[in-house]
């Protein structure tokens, strides 16, 4: 089979501002480094990372909207501009914001379709994308600041759609909702996925909505993916320490589980301080002198599962508390 | 907070060079020669000639150019084609004048600006916050000159309570304050209802801010949160347009001294365009943009010494 | 905290609500408007008509605010000083408006060079004292209405360039642009779908406070008699009149004043008023 | 409206509280007679009488140095009076021997001052490129009899001299070794004063302060103290007058009828013929105006009674020309006197210009303005439009000069005006032939002119002089190149226990003002 | 000891009826959390717990702290007890400090009732500090809200709050700015600050995971109400509210294994401007019946545990 979408030693530096005048060449700074990872037709990705890790960078250099070096294919091929438009979509973090605020909705929901000049007998009324999604057409003729947070978010899954794209990238898909809404958005992811054979790409810093969603899950920290591997897999036995330490710090709602121990000290460091050798070492329970001075790679330590650590294939899970 | 000084202080350097090239670019614009132009009825080629050559027409244009920059930078801004004093001490002569009128001004507007501006934060949404706004934005709109006008007309001339033209004697200070009163009024009021409006906006912004309930969670008394939370934020954005506020009223000081025959640099640019006598209006121009810059870049190092936020913006 | 959901519905395109003070602006704005646009049939006499044996006569009923001091009608002069004050104020706020949109849209969203260098542009076209910049392009070109109108379009683009590029900043990173950039939409849509309609707002709010600034200067530069030429009917030439007149008739110098005064306030209350309906936080720099 | 009985109405009710905060009331001279504050224009430039051009330019070295002989006040002849010079003698119709005061000395260790610095001021400025040149066309040399006398020696007769050339501009004395110092010549600083006043203090548009020169060893004036104050605009002044900031002023000519039917309390109005005359330049080299028919139609549009009326106030008449209305040179009348906009429009259609439009430059003060905007409202009746160009000064001067470029050849309408001299020559000099390109600027070129201004400089009788000039002004009526719009009526305002002196060219002289 | 004594608090906003007769206590070392989702009124709750409810807020019942009634005194006399009686944890650190002013500078100020010499007041901080696990705490207090990272502002935060001992510290969403490992460690501080402090703490949150964490008992609003209260356990285990049932299940973290369909609440909040007058979630609630649209009774299940709802027997 091959990958939708592929993405080999992805490397993304930023420029940091200057002062009001480009005095010189301003400084870079690098956000990601060695990403690899692919992602397959119909599954759900799951990208974890806190903030600072920069996955929201590496969704938007996967789109082509931040300058990145390396390979990257759509389909097998090279991306070009207009197959990666058609072929992907992208649900933002804050989805009122992502809409245009003087555009009614049922306006920018067909925006895709005016952008790409499709012919009208192969566009889909926005009644009915919105339909997709579970929303009434009446909604059509409200703007955006009009929405709830749930309705957003549908709204803009329907944008999402309106191309039948192979691949959508989620953005923190659950952020600033209540937990009695979140289940209804990831739902509807799933529904998709099932009816339409979509693929997703879930950028989160929430373990839990990735728990119940994800196919597969990839790690992220401070630019350096540490760890990939099969949903449950990682959630029984994660082998990155910082992997570990995730899944353990998620507060347990029942009382009677509670932790005894702290799983992980510390705060990730600045990218402006980024650590020599291993970038988890100031933090790592584990951290041994190699990993202060040498940067590990990432390997593929068993089929589907690959790991940046030197401590490869150690269990760590027995350390982690529960 | 040294980076950020030196990167603030460079940026006007920088836009001051640019400023300097873009007025003495406009010099070749002028048909015919400037000096001669400038000489008028009755000269005489020799005065011309000396003219020409003093001003450094007859150079090619890049030394033109250069000496212009180099002078500059000395402090000279050339020389006036018809008293031949240097442009520099003709401002520096009456610059202190125009300085006064903007101080008085900014400060009596300041004064009462903010005195408006918090009655009306004090007594916020009432029909008294409705009046000063009314107030305040009535005093923007009324142009400075039409009221340097009308006030000379009506308390110099018809009331003849104070001195209608000049600055006062030098030396006497009660007849320089009594020529100060008009003009600055007429300058300053504007700035009042600018001022009133801004303390009111900044004021209501930072109360509402979530700091200000921490202090007032952490039981600080409302006085001691008014006078060290949160006047030293809401003080920034005055400060800051204070300095453009100063720009502003040196600009408008050309009408209300050439109203009231103030001698200043408002009286000095508009008799020298009568005149075409362009080294000075460029000269004057350049002090102006460079004390403006002066002024405005001081505020923002004030401003970064209110605020820690702003100088590390900079630090990269 | 109640979800956006129960929020009223509000209609973004819809004529905002002004207020009292925006509404007692819009009525002067719009009076001074029909003025200056129906200037030739609602003035009673010709304002270039001279009638020296007439001159500087008390108000009348032949003559509602008396005559100037070559006997021309003052109602009808201040009727087509109306004409000459917005027409400059309009024409030259339109023009340094659509200038500055442009430029604005091309520091904040063109390549960073470009925006560098235009930034440094504006600042140093905005640090010049704007009466003092003027004066300074009037001992070179002359004065007259084209070097008033330059000059005020030379001096209000910073200004506009300036609000447009950083709306543009802030828009240009906003997700709703983001999205675009994700679905395909290249950047002529970007700039002319989506930008354009969500900085217009702030600029029309710039632009109508400006308009009593270019009131002001234009009157006060032709007071100075570097404004507009005469006979040509502006406020500036009239305040002036009557200033040199003040001992034979007082009324023309009062005269004068009154639509100056009524025309600024005017579109300041109606400004003051756009802001506070559309976009209270844009902060106005004074000029 | 009465505006100054309102005032004082209103100081009168307006309490004791109010009237301590207005200016002090004018006081009597002898309480405080020490210093005289008059209003000039504007700012001096150059006090080198070599390079000299406005009125303080002349008043600042009428009072810091001096001249062989003064002219009296305007309305006091023409007669002039021996001042440095105290033996002061026509010996011949071609030489003047004079004698200078003991006593008269320069500051700054130069010494007294003699015939040989009174042989350099002259000489430098005979036939150079200084302006005042003309002053000295005749003066043949200066002859150095003794260290303080001399005698000026002419080329021909021509009694004028004494007018036209010694008691103002380039007539005042210059030290000649501090000149030569300063390298001959001097702008802002004078390098030895010797005058009644010296030079104290130049707030630069402002103020000049001069004080009592101690060393001075004529006749003492009467003030310790002059402040003379520049104020630019007639009105602000007049504004000024009346808050008690000078002692003198002139004051715009709109303000005459007002200021005589109400004078401000305790002063005293000058209304005089002065010897400014103003006329209307018509190019008759610029393409439109080539047709002597279009210039005459010009002639006959023109509302002469409108421009007495609406710009002057009905205070002067039309004039007949450039010499000054009322001497025994004047021309009796104008030949096109009365308006007749019927021929104007005839003229125009025979010469095919009908539509025609014209350019109208003037300065832009309020009395040019008011003529020139009335000028286009009198010829827009026979169907010209004009388009008035208000000029800033030094490009106003720079229309008709040759040195500026090819402009002066189509500039189309002037409004002009000069401070003419005694002499009617001293008038119309600057129509001859060889002043276009500098004043000339209706290319105005007629050899009979040229003839006859060169035999009246030597005419002695006074009857075929004023033939002469009459013909010279009917010539220049005929060529359709000038319309004679008037004497400026002098106007200016004073405390009234102060006498002042005006010069006939309308500037004060301040040595000479005396208080009761 | 009974510290905090909430009886029948209710606020409005204008129309917005925000809490609707809110009850609870909390004794001293006992951690309270008060849950619930957005628009349930547990921020107004929050701010009306320190004594400083908005200013257009209309208040009544009473807020007891010590024995004090915080809506009943002046505002002079409620301020004297703010910062000193009771303190707050504000949700966002970078927000709730001034940005103009060092941590330093705002620590000693926040100690004004303490009659001591400025030094001693910044060695107390410094101590605080260094007790919350900052690092370097004399360096902290030199520095700007801006120059520190978000854990470390959070910690200020706390240490700023349990500077004076309050008897009442209330937490208002202490960990929602933070991430997941950051979010552990403030939990964990916390919990091992209650050790040594001896007076009430409430957590308010809409995080279940925080809650079970950290609290010993539970109150859990709804649209202005307390609809459940209960030890955590008890809330947990054996909810009894529907609405406290249908939370529990929505959260993810509780699910154990993988789920196909997440469970969700359909429906959506009852208008606060015009509440029902009956139970507020009938609408939403599975169980409802037409005895729902008369306010339901309060039914005590044990001792420490109550809901408000037809459907619950004792």
């Amino acid at each position: 089979m091959t990958a939708l979408y592929q993405v080999e030693d992805l490397r993304v530096d930023m420029q940091l501002p200057g002062g009001l005048i480009p005095f010189g060449k301003p400084p870079r700074l690098n956000i990601l480094e060695g990403i690899s990872f692919e992602l397959n037709p119909g599954e759900t990705f799951g990208l974890v990372g806190e903030s600072g890790s920069g996955k929201t960078t590496l969704a938007r250099a996967m789109l082509g909207l931040v300058p990145a070096t390396g390979t990257l294919r759509f389909r097998g091929a090279a991306l070009t501009e207009a197959g990666l438009r058609r072929g992907t979509a992208m649900m933002f973090q804050d989805p009122v914001a992502s809409l245009s605020p003087r555009m009614q909705v049922g306006a920018a929901i067909i925006e895709p379709y005016a952008i790409h000049r499709i012919p009208k007998a192969e566009r889909a009324s926005a009644a009915d994308l919105l339909a997709r999604v579970g929303l009434p057409p009446a909604l059509a003729a409200r703007y955006p600041h009009e929405l709830s947070g749930g309705q957003a978010r549908r709204v803009c899954a329907a944008r999402a759609l309106a191309l039948n794209p192979a691949l959508v990238i989620a953005d923190e898909p659950t952020a600033g909702l209540d937990v009695s809404i979140q289940g209804d958005i990831l739902n509807l992811m799933a529904d998709l996925k099932r009816d339409r054979g979509l693929a997703f790409l879930v950028i989160t810093h929430n373990l839990s909505v990735l728990r119940h969603t994800a196919d597969r899950i990839a790690v992220l920290y401070l630019g350096r993916l540490v760890e990939t591997g099969p949903a449950a897999e990682v959630f029984a036995r994660p082998l990155h320490p910082y992997t570990a330490s995730l899944i353990a710090s998620e507060p347990d709602p029942d009382p009677r589980r509670r932790r005894a121990d702290l799983a992980i000290r510390g705060e990730i460091p600045g990218l402006l301080r980024r650590p020599s050798g291993c970038v988890f070492h100031t933090r790592c329970p584990l951290a041994v002198a190699r990993c202060r001075s040498e940067a590990p790679i990432l390997r593929e330590i068993a089929p589907g599962r690959s790991l940046r650590c030197h401590l490869a294939g150690q269990d760590t899970t027995e350390r982690t508390p529960t | 907070m040294l980076t950020y000084a030196v990167k603030r202080i460079g940026l006007a350097v920088v836009i001051l060079f640019t400023v300097m090239l873009a007025m003495y670019a406009m010099v070749f614009l002028v048909p015919g020669d400037p000096a001669s132009l400038a000489l008028g009825p009755r000269a005489t080629p020799a005065l011309k000639a000396e003219l020409i050559a003093r001003m450094g027409l007859d150079q090619p244009v890049q030394v033109q150019v250069w000496n212009f920059f180099a002078n500059a930078l000395q402090g000279n801004l050339g020389y006036d084609v018809w008293s031949k004093k240097p442009v520099l001490d003709q401002i520096l002569e009456v610059f202190p004048n125009t300085l006064i009128l903007g101080v008085v001004a900014l400060g009596w507007a300041l004064v009462l600006g903010v005195a408006l501006g918090c009655l009306a934060v004090v007594w916020r949404g009432t029909l008294v916050d409705t009046a000063l706004g009314i107030l305040s934005v009535s005093m923007i709109a009324v142009p400075s000159f039409v009221i340097a006008l009308y006030s000379l007309l009506v308390f110099a001339v018809w009331l003849n309570w104070l001195p209608a033209v000049g600055a006062g004697t030098p030396g006497d200070w009660g007849s320089q304050a009594r020529a100060v009163i008009l003009p600055a009024f007429a300058i300053g009021i504007t700035w009042v209802g600018y001022l009133a409006r801004l303390v009111r906006a900044s004021m209501l912004e930072v109360m509402g801010a979530n700091h200000i309930r921490t202090a007032r969670a952490f039981g600080l008394s409302e006085a001691r949160i008014v006078t060290r939370y949160a006047l030293r934020l809401a003080i920034i954005p005055t400060v800051a347009i204070l300095a453009v506020g100063f720009g502003a009223i040196l600009s408008s000081a050309v009408f209300v001294e050439t109203v009231f025959s103030r001698p200043g640099i408002g009286t000095l640019i508009t008799s020298a365009v009568a005149k075409r006598n362009y080294p000075v209006v460029m000269g004057t121009t350049l002090f102006m943009t460079a004390f403006y810059l002066f002024v405005v870049t001081a505020a923002d190092l004030i401003i970064a010494r209110l605020d820690p936020r702003v100088r590390d913006v900079f630090r990269g | 905290m109640s979800s956006a959901a129960d929020a009223p519905l509000r209609r973004p395109m819809r004529l905002p609500r002004l207020g009292p003070m925006g509404s007692t602006g819009a009525v002067l704005v719009a009076a001074f408007l029909l003025m200056a646009l129906f200037a030739p049939w609602i003035s009673p006499y010709d304002p270039l008509k001279l009638d020296v044996m007439n001159k500087l006569q008390d108000p009348s009923l032949a003559h509602w605010a008396g005559t100037d001091q070559l006997g021309r009608d003052t109602l009808s002069r201040l009727i087509w000083g109306a004409r000459t004050a917005l027409g400059i104020a309009l024409t030259s706020t339109g023009i340094a408006g659509a200038i500055g949109l442009v430029l604005g849209l091309i520091a904040g969203y063109g390549p960073r060079w470009l925006d560098g260098l235009l930034v440094l542009v504006f600042d140093s076209l905005s640090s010049l004292p704007m009466i003092m910049f003027a004066l300074a392009v009037i001992t070179v070109l002359g004065p007259g209405t084209a070097t008033l109108i330059l000059v005020i379009v030379l001096v209000s683009i910073p200004g506009y360039a300036r609000l447009i590029r950083a709306q543009t900043l802030t828009l240009k990173a906003a997700d709703f642009i983001q999205a675009e950039r994700t679905m395909g939409a290249g950047p002529a849509r970007i700039l002319l779908r989506h930008l354009l309609p969500n900085v217009v707002g702030p600029l029309v709010i710039v632009l109508s406070m400006d308009v009593p600034v270019v009131i002001m200067l234009e009157a006060g530069l032709s007071y100075l008699n570097l404004g507009v030429k005469p006979p040509t009917p502006s406020w500036g030439n009239i305040l002036y009149d009557g200033y040199t007149s003040l001992r034979q008739q007082p009324v023309l110098v009062a005269a004068a004043g009154v639509p100056l005064v009524l025309s600024t306030i005017g579109f300041t209350f109606l400004g003051e008023g756009l802001r506070d309906a559309l976009d209270p936080r844009l902060k106005v720099r004074p000029r | 409206m009465n505006w100054s009985t309102d005032r004082r109405g209103f100081l009168a009710a307006g309490g004791a509280f109010l009237a301590t905060l207005a200016s002090a009331p004018k006081l009597a001279w002898a309480a405080d007679g020490s210093t005289l504050r008059i209003r000039v224009t504007s700012d001096f430039q150059v006090l080198d009488p070599f390079g000299e051009i406005g009125e303080l330019d002349d008043i600042i070295p009428r009072m810091c140095t001096v001249t062989l002989c003064r002219i009296p006040d305007m309305r006091e002849g023409h007669q002039v009076v021996p001042y440095a010079a105290k033996e002061y003698e026509w010996t011949s119709p071609t030489t003047l021997a004079f004698s200078l005061h003991d006593g008269l000395k320069w500051t700054g260790d130069f010494g007294p001052v003699t015939a040989e610095d009174v042989k350099y001021s002259f000489e430098r400025i005979k036939g150079s490129d200084s302006a005042w040149a003309y002053q000295f066309e005749k003066l043949d040399h200066v002859e150095v009899t003794g260290e303080k006398s001399g005698i000026l020696h002419l080329t021909e007769a021509f009694k004028p001299f004494e007018v036209i050339a010694l008691p103002y501009y380039g007539g005042h004395l210059v030290c000649k070794a501090a000149t030569e110092a300063a390298g001959g010549s001097f702008t802002t600083e004078m390098p030895a004063q010797c005058g009644p006043y010296l030079f104290d203090a130049w707030e630069q548009n402002a103020k000049v302060t001069l004080k009592r020169n101690p060393d001075w060893p004529l006749e003492k004036p009467q003030f310790d103290t002059v402040e003379i104050y520049i104020v630019t605009d007639d009105q602000a002044a007049l504004l000024a007058y009346e808050a008690d900031a000078f002692d003198f002023t002139r004051v715009a000519v709109a303000s005459a009828a007002d200021l005589k039917a109400n004078p401000p309390e305790g002063s005293a109005l000058i209304e005089a013929a002065s010897t400014r005359y103003v006329w209307l330049t018509i190019n008759m080299n610029a393409e439109p105006l080539k047709d002597l028919r279009v210039r005459q139609a010009i002639q006959y549009a023109y509302d002469g009674e409108a421009v007495l009326q609406g710009a002057y106030g009905g205070l002067t008449e039309r004039s007949t020309g450039v010499i000054q209305p009322g001497t025994p040179y004047s021309r009796p009348a104008n030949k096109i006197a009365t308006r007749d906009v019927a021929k104007a429009q005839a003229l125009l259609s025979e010469a095919g210009a009908e539509g025609l439009t014209l350019n109208l430059y003037c300065t832009p003060d309020s009395v040019s303005l008011a003529t020139a905007q009335i000028i286009q409202a009198s010829l827009a009746e026979a169907g010209i439009t004009i388009e008035i160009q208000p000029t800033e000064d030094a490009a106003y001067w720079a229309l008709g000069d040759k040195t500026q470029g090819e402009g002066y050849k189509s500039i189309e309408l002037v409004l002009m005006n000069f401070a003419g001299g005694v002499d009617p020559t001293e008038n119309l000099v600057w129509f001859r032939p060889d002043q276009i390109g500098i004043y000339n600027w209706s290319f105005f070129d007629s050899a009979e002119y040229e003839e006859l201004y060169q035999k009246s400089l030597t005419e002695q009788d006074e009857t075929a002089r004023a033939e002469m000039f009459h013909r010279m002004e009917d010539l220049m009526e005929d060529s359709g190149g000038f319309i004679f719009i008037c004497f400026e009526p002098y106007l200016a305002i004073h405390d009234a226990n102060l006498k002042p002196v005006i010069l006939p060219d309308g500037h004060p002289d301040p040595t000479r003002f005396t208080a009761s | 000891m009974t510290v905090l004594n909430v009886t029948d608090l209710r606020i409005s906003y204008g129309p917005v009826q925000a809490l609707r007769g809110a009850s609870l206590t909390a004794a001293a070392g006992e951690v309270v959390g008060i849950v619930g989702e957005s628009g349930c009124g547990k921020s107004t709750l929050a701010s009306a717990l320190i004594g400083l409810p908005a200013p257009e807020a209309r208040v009544s019942g009473r807020v007891e702290v010590e024995g004090r009634d915080l809506v009943a005194l002046p505002e002079t006399a409620r301020r004297a007890i703010r910062g000193d009686r009771v303190a707050m944890v504000f949700q966002d650190p970078m927000t709730a400090f001034n940005p103009v002013l060092t941590l330093g500078e705002q620590l000693v100020d926040f100690q004004h009732r303490l009659p001591a010499p400025k030094a001693e007041k910044r060695a107390r901080a410094a101590a605080m500090l260094a007790r919350v696990g900052l690092p370097d705490p004399q360096l902290a207090l030199r520095r700007y809200m801006h120059e520190l990272s978000g854990g470390m502002r959070q910690r200020a935060a706390i240490a700023a709050a349990l500077l004076m001992r309050p008897a009442l510290l209330v937490a208002d969403e202490p960990t929602t700015a933070l991430d997941v490992t950051m979010e552990a460690q403030i939990i964990h501080l916390l919990r091992e600050l209650r050790q040594d402090h001896h007076g009430a703490i409430v957590i308010v949150t809409h995080h279940l995971g925080v809650v079970g964490e950290l609290c010993d008992r539970v109150y859990v609003m709804y649209a202005g109400e307390v609809v459940e209260e209960g030890t955590t356990d008890e809330i947990h285990h054996d909810p009894r509210h529907p609405y406290t049932r249908a939370l529990i299940a929505c959260d993810p973290a509780h699910i154990a294994g993988r789920v196909e369909r997440l469970p969700t609440i359909p429906g959506r909040l009852p208008d606060l401007t015009a509440p029902p007058p009956g139970c507020a979630f009938a609408a939403r609630c599975p169980q409802a019946g037409p005895d729902c649209a008369v306010p339901p009774p309060r039914v005590r299940v044990s001792p420490t545990h109550a809901a408000l709802c037809h459907r619950v027997r004792p």
